[in-house]
């Protein structure tokens, strides 16, 4: 059964330093809050892994929380680069990061395996492209009916992974809904579990295209409104562009950057 | 670069060519950026049925702006169905249901291999950290057949792309079919110069169409290869009020929330 | 793009005989009046697919239309044996019935790998029983990662798949909801496929648990309200418990159950 | 077959033990019939937190009335979430997630394995076709642990079952481990006569507990194999009046609708 807890206190339960995380979210539902209290807590030699890392990731990159990554599409969504994340693998700074590199196709194959006790996943993917070559996790794998070779890619099996949902009820079932992602899979792929939620209600009345995760398949629920900002959460805010095209100049430079976090992320008791 | 036609920019007519290039009733697998431009103008004006899939995991978007992201919620709220991330890519992309897969491209080569990944020194230790992959290489082998759209000079339209991150025909002729890719590849690549297709042949992009004001030595100076170019080169027809009209009215909604 | 036709003329067109013909629904949603129809048009040497065969099976089995059935548990839900099955299989009446049989996990894969795309699918299954030495469809497969043993199961391919849903918009586009088992699954593995619905609306609006099925994905859809009975379509009918149970006795005695047939199906022009 | 106090029936014991041993918070995955009468029985007694899985797709369902089959419409109205098919299976039993798997049987035998498939004559022309495997062979395997529901009788209690489609401890002790079944296995086999357990070192049934008026010469005499017999066997607390009640409440709304 899911606990419901303060989020500083959930973190510094279930995240701990060489943790692999995921922190999950398709553009809508992204983790912030989460993301920025492991920042706060200074969380280090983590293996962060998400298939679009986006300003959260430059943020914890940044910031020197992370000794790898796993990914597929690092970029900030619609406007460009994440200059954190390309000054890590261009430079080292402020630590070198390891990646390990994938598709979407691959990546969401490995969080349905993980969610469904596989030990791997089977696509058609990759062939011809140069990540076979970097990436060790992408083997060839030939049907036993056909003899039709095709791509096997290995479960996720992250020690945490963190979403946030539009809402929980008082037992700890948590909704969402809205674009979903690969939530479900990544939450079902993990050994612990953390979910933000914009609200706890009495009843999660049934919303069309939601998601529910019961709270037996859920470690601790963290109510924190506006806790996905600048993404967003469908019924409670909109998606805050403005802030991911600003982020581009916060970003460029590592001292702007440094000022920035410090005065919004370190230097605040919790977000919003 | 080049010149234009005062009544249009480069990347208007770019725009125009690749949301003419999208037949109506179509399904179309988009990428955020130029391609969720040009699929949105061809929505608006003569494909009305085009079927807009996001990777985020919307089925039949029909967005009465245009998105940032490609998570933005006016693709959910208007949607036929959103369903997983998961679900999109191995129910939808990956048999083949797709018609039209719409790419960017950071570097495109002679057979139109696209890279995302990586510009310039080692992969460990690049020049240039792009941001990957994404859907694109699977978009790239199990669409119908893929559409690139992108802005043409020496430094995106290369020889060899540094790093092949989803292929269009290889090395050449053959290729798609020994690696298994089951779907056409890149059948056009739509510039802000012109249009380019492979030859049926070789495999290798050939200039076949030029934007107004084009000359094709303009279009040769700005590949990084020795340009093949069709018999008969023709010239794009030049965008319509009316195409200019809805383009301007989606590009000042851009990143407007719903 | 979806036609909206007659389910006479759908199934004139679409099934033929010696076609492979999967026709789910899981309690809930089964396409009874497609089946009557099937039988009425004298379908013959079907290779019949389906997790649940039940009633409306028992009854395309003992008209005999079907040369094999590929299945993981056919019987009379809450009620007991299929006797027309029984009659197939252990007494080859009325004519022998080949059986490719499976667990329901692995049928509920080989549809997911069919509508994937995928020559074959994974899953922990089967391991111990003897369903291995009886299914030549079920094999060993080995991760390349682990090394651990799983099981494989090929993907099922339908030529044509047949559902039962509550409604289609003009356009052709298909809604169901409440228990939606395995059917987007097989419609999506199926070359073709025939959705009979309660009834066509002007726009589906979205409902809790809802699965939309875009029009491009599916090839007939026809109206027939009352089509899943005595099956039930949920917001527009209850399960006929009373039918199932009355029908263990309808369906025990050979002729008892032909002039069935005759009276209930082959001279009603129409189901309903 | 067996002497009955007059204040319940045979089944009405079977059904309120079975209930008895699902504790409070259980995740439960129920197959029709017996078990989904023994589980629904233990939600509105002792257990009103029991989390009940049903195999068409249903997460916590909570039918007020006892389904007739096992994608009754109540099961859907009254679940936290209703998903597919393939996710109950690959999300949610496959992975080890669910504590206990509720199993009928036609056939048990000696190690507990299970037969729901075929009775005498061969695999393809055998003397009774049973309904099949449905999801049990998995349940036994993926369930932290199985318990199963049966009235005792020498046909159902065999010394080795005609077909084994669902594996208990196979041929004994070791079995489960070798072939990668990552559950306990059945635990507990509740019958209209008494309990029998694995015994921890042979994995063999054994006689743990008869029913109030039941002798353990009748549980032999109804047992196709030398029963084993646990050195003090339990006298199963009878029914109490209000599990009796409630029981006879839900019985007689079985099947009904809604």
């Amino acid at each position: 059964m899911a606990q419901i807890v303060p989020l500083a206190a959930a973190v510094a339960d279930l995240i701990h330093d060489g943790d692999t995380v995921a922190l999950e979210g398709f553009t809508h539902l992204i983790p912030f809050a989460a993301g920025h209290e492991i920042i706060r807590q200074r969380r280090t030699d983590l293996t962060l892994v998400r298939m679009t890392p986006d300003v959260i990731f430059d943020q914890l990159i940044g910031m020197g929380c992370a000794r790898k990554l796993v990914f597929s599409w690092g970029g900030n969504p619609g406007v460009g680069s994440l200059h954190r994340f390309r000054d890590a693998v261009e430079a080292g700074w402020p630590r070198p990061l390891e990646l390990e590199e994938h598709s979407h196709a691959g990546m969401a194959n490995r969080y349905v395996a993980g969610a469904s006790g596989l030990p791997f996943a089977v696509l058609r993917g990759y062939v011809g492209t140069d990540l076979v070559a970097q990436t060790s996790t992408i083997k060839p794998i030939t049907c036993p009916f056909t003899g039709e070779v095709l791509t096997a890619v290995p479960a996720l099996r992250p020690d945490v992974t963190v979403i946030h949902a539009q809402r929980a009820d008082r037992a700890g079932n948590v909704q969402l809904w809205g674009i979903v992602g690969v939530q479900k899979e990544a939450v079902l792929a993990a050994q612990r579990s953390l979910v933000t939620v914009e609200e706890v209600v009495d009843t999660l009345d049934p919303r069309p295209g939601a998601v529910v995760l019961p709270t037996w398949a859920v470690t601790a629920v963290a109510v924190v409104p506006g806790g996905a900002h600048p993404s967003y959460a469908q019924g409670y805010s909109v998606r805050d562009n403005d802030f991911y095209v600003a982020w581009d100049a916060i970003s460029r430079d590592r001292e702007t950057f440094l000022a920035w976090m410090r005065a919004n992320v370190l230097e605040v008791g919790r977000d919003h | 670069m080049t010149t234009s036609d005062p009544q249009w920019t480069p990347d208007e007519m770019m725009s125009v060519a690749a949301s003419r290039a999208l037949r109506d009733g179509a399904v179309c697998f988009v990428g955020i950026g130029l391609p969720s431009t040009a699929a949105n103008l061809a929505r608006h004006t003569h494909a009305p049925n085009l079927v807009l899939i996001y990777e985020s995991g919307t089925l039949g978007s029909k967005p009465g702006v245009l998105p940032l992201s490609i998570g933005d919620g006016v693709l959910a709220d208007t949607a036929d169905a959103v369903i997983s991330v998961p679900e999109v890519f191995n129910y939808w992309l990956q048999p083949g249901r797709i018609d039209v897969g719409f790419l960017g491209a950071a570097q495109i080569d002679r057979f139109a291999n696209i890279n995302t990944t990586v510009i310039g020194g080692d992969y460990r230790r690049p020049k240039v950290r792009l941001p990957g992959a994404g859907g694109a290489p699977e978009i790239a082998a199990s669409c119908r057949e893929v559409m690139v759209v992108v802005r043409q000079n020496p430094r995106t339209f290369v020889a060899r792309v540094d790093f092949i991150t989803s292929v269009g025909f290889g090395s050449g002729p053959g290729d798609r079919e020994r690696l298994g890719l089951r779907g056409a590849g890149p059948r056009t690549v739509i510039t802000d110069l012109g249009i380019l297709q492979p030859d049926p042949r070789t495999c290798e992009l050939t200039l076949t169409h030029v934007h107004p004001g084009i000359d094709i030595d303009t279009v040769r100076a700005n590949t990084g290869w020795d340009l093949a170019v069709a018999p008969e080169v023709a010239v794009t027809e030049p965008p319509t009020p009316e195409e200019l009209a809805v383009l301007r009215r989606l590009e000042a909604t851009k990143g407007g929330n719903r």
